[in-house]
């Protein structure tokens, strides 16, 4: 049908539910302050439905707005708050209010869009392969963390390393706490259990620093003495000279 | 030319990227920051004044030889290479990013209405924005910022010149 | 400036290599050989009596800006004061180590598949790693983590901050 392909072009062109939603109320010349919710819900749900009977693969959210639309509707058709009641808010309002600022940033989008972009409006050198490197290493790329998990996540996943691949916020605490550790064993002789715990702070770090011990022990890192049952607990640097 | 100045110039041509003042004051030691902002200047108006082919514009917190602006269509041409170009969908959850640094993805999420997550890893690939850290609320979301290659890109010296939102201004945010 | 020199003066700028006057030809169309080698001609006289960092020069049957062969010794430093950048070895080598630490260099090996050697040594001379320690098992292998220097290169207050494979999963791929 000539309408539905009508509708399938421009549904592609739509960011999301608060896209479709801006273009209507500008198909229509609406105040964004005051909008005739029952026309635009229909329009909305007529757009909805053409992309249903497409097939197209429409995103969950454009349901979401579908239904704040419908609850929108029909608590504008309850009776207004009688006189001497306190105000009630307008149905409408938290609707607008994100509206507005969905439309604040797409417009923000545009005016980037207009800046002078390097590679499309003007150029750089195209600086030669060993102009200015000094030899040695070839590839060189900027730091970031974003590489760096990356180039992780490609190591391990895409060499087929699944043994690896656990990686949690846990394992990261426990590393930071045993090179705090290290540390500190590399400036004094021993430290003392009491020592770890009572600079640990709060109820988290008590644990870390106890996984730590453990893990360090393990790792055979530090060598941990106690000269009388319930005396004190000793760490030493078990490389220590 | 002062020598100085004619060693500025050759640094900003061989770098393919914006070099600072810092970078240059490494080089030459003997000269102070002041003369080699001036010198900077000087070759900033020089090309300015030439109308020539190429200008050299401060850019992400350092200082760039470019192409002039007007001249794109003819070195398009030359190079033969079709620009790569973002998305809509990136280009907007790039505007949530510059303007609302740091945030979390959950909020740009909000702001557009749809899932961020396909832009937010085209832009990271992209090195537009960067991951900047977590936010300390519970589960410790990570937080979103632009990069110093954003600004190189969109030839900006740093986020202050970034164009003014004015609807946000009447949201009172 | 006439237009067509400033389109000519741009090329050869973006260019990294020498073009030749058949090749702005191309671009250039309606401009005539002979017009074309004057203004490059013209822009070899404008830059010859600069006297600034840059010079045009003919080489190998084309045009080509380089930088004053008197400044060679400065561009040499300049290059050597290049900004923290890691090759592809060491940025694998560095992100095993973040994520895997403490780590031996066997097990490094053994994930990346080739010697870590030389991108180690790199690591440990940028400050990025350090020896956190030695095993205490035969052969007492070191152990490596990543140093205080690593936190601040990347921006991050601790460990916890480095987002988890989890999180980048959820971005797409």
């Amino acid at each position: 049908m000539a309408e539905s392909v009508d509708y399938a072009v421009k549904l592609n062109v739509f960011e999301g539910p608060l896209d479709l939603l801006l273009f209507l109320i500008k198909k229509n010349e609406i105040d964004i302050y005051d909008i005739p919710i029952a026309l635009i819900t229909e329009q909305y749900m007529a757009y909805v439905e053409a992309m249903k009977s497409l097939n197209l693969d429409m995103a969950g959210e454009y349901l979401v707005l579908a239904s704040t639309l419908v609850h929108i509707k029909s608590k504008m058709l309850l009776p207004p708050a009688e006189e001497g009641e306190e105000q009630e808010e307008d149905p409408r309002d938290e609707l607008v209010r994100q509206l507005l600022e969905y439309k604040a940033y797409k417009e923000a989008a545009l005016n980037l869009g207009m800046l002078h972009l390097l590679g499309r409006d003007v150029f750089g050198r195209d600086v030669p392969h060993g102009e200015i490197t000094d030899g040695g290493e070839t590839e060189f790329r900027e730091i970031g963390i974003f590489e760096l998990v990356e180039v992780f996540r490609k190591l391990i996943v895409d060499r087929g390393h699944d043994e690896l691949m656990e990686i949690d916020v846990e394992k990261m605490s426990l590393a930071d706490r045993i090179s705090e550790i290290m540390d500190e064993l590399n400036e004094k002789k021993f430290l003392t259990f009491e020592d770890l715990m009572g600079e640990a702070g709060g109820r988290t770090r008590v644990i870390y620093t106890f996984l730590a011990v453990l893990e360090l022990m393990k790792l055979r890192l530090v060598r941990v003495y106690q000269s009388v049952p319930y005396g004190t607990i000793r760490l030493f640097a078990a490389a220590g000279e | 030319m002062e020598q100085y100045k004619a060693i500025i110039e050759a640094m900003l041509f061989v770098s393919g990227t914006p070099v600072t003042i810092k970078r240059m004051k490494e080089v030459l030691e003997e000269t102070g920051d002041m003369d080699i902002r001036s010198a900077v200047d000087e070759l900033m108006r020089e090309y300015g004044e030439r109308k020539g082919g190429v200008r050299l514009v401060e850019v992400a917190g350092g200082f760039q030889f470019r192409t002039d602006e007007t001249l794109a269509s003819w070195l398009k041409k030359f190079a033969g290479v079709k620009p790569a170009t973002l998305s809509q969908a990136a280009m907007e959850t790039l505007a949530v990013v510059a303007y609302r640094q740091p945030i979390m993805k959950s909020e740009i999420d909000r702001i557009r209405g749809v899932d961020a997550s396909t832009s937010l890893r085209s832009l990271l690939e992209r090195n537009l924005i960067r991951i900047v850290g977590r936010k300390d609320v519970p589960g410790r979301p990570i937080l979103y910022g632009t990069s110093r290659h954003f600004l190189e890109v969109f030839s900006l010296r740093d986020l202050t010149e970034l164009p003014t939102l004015e609807e946000l201004k009447e949201l009172g945010e």
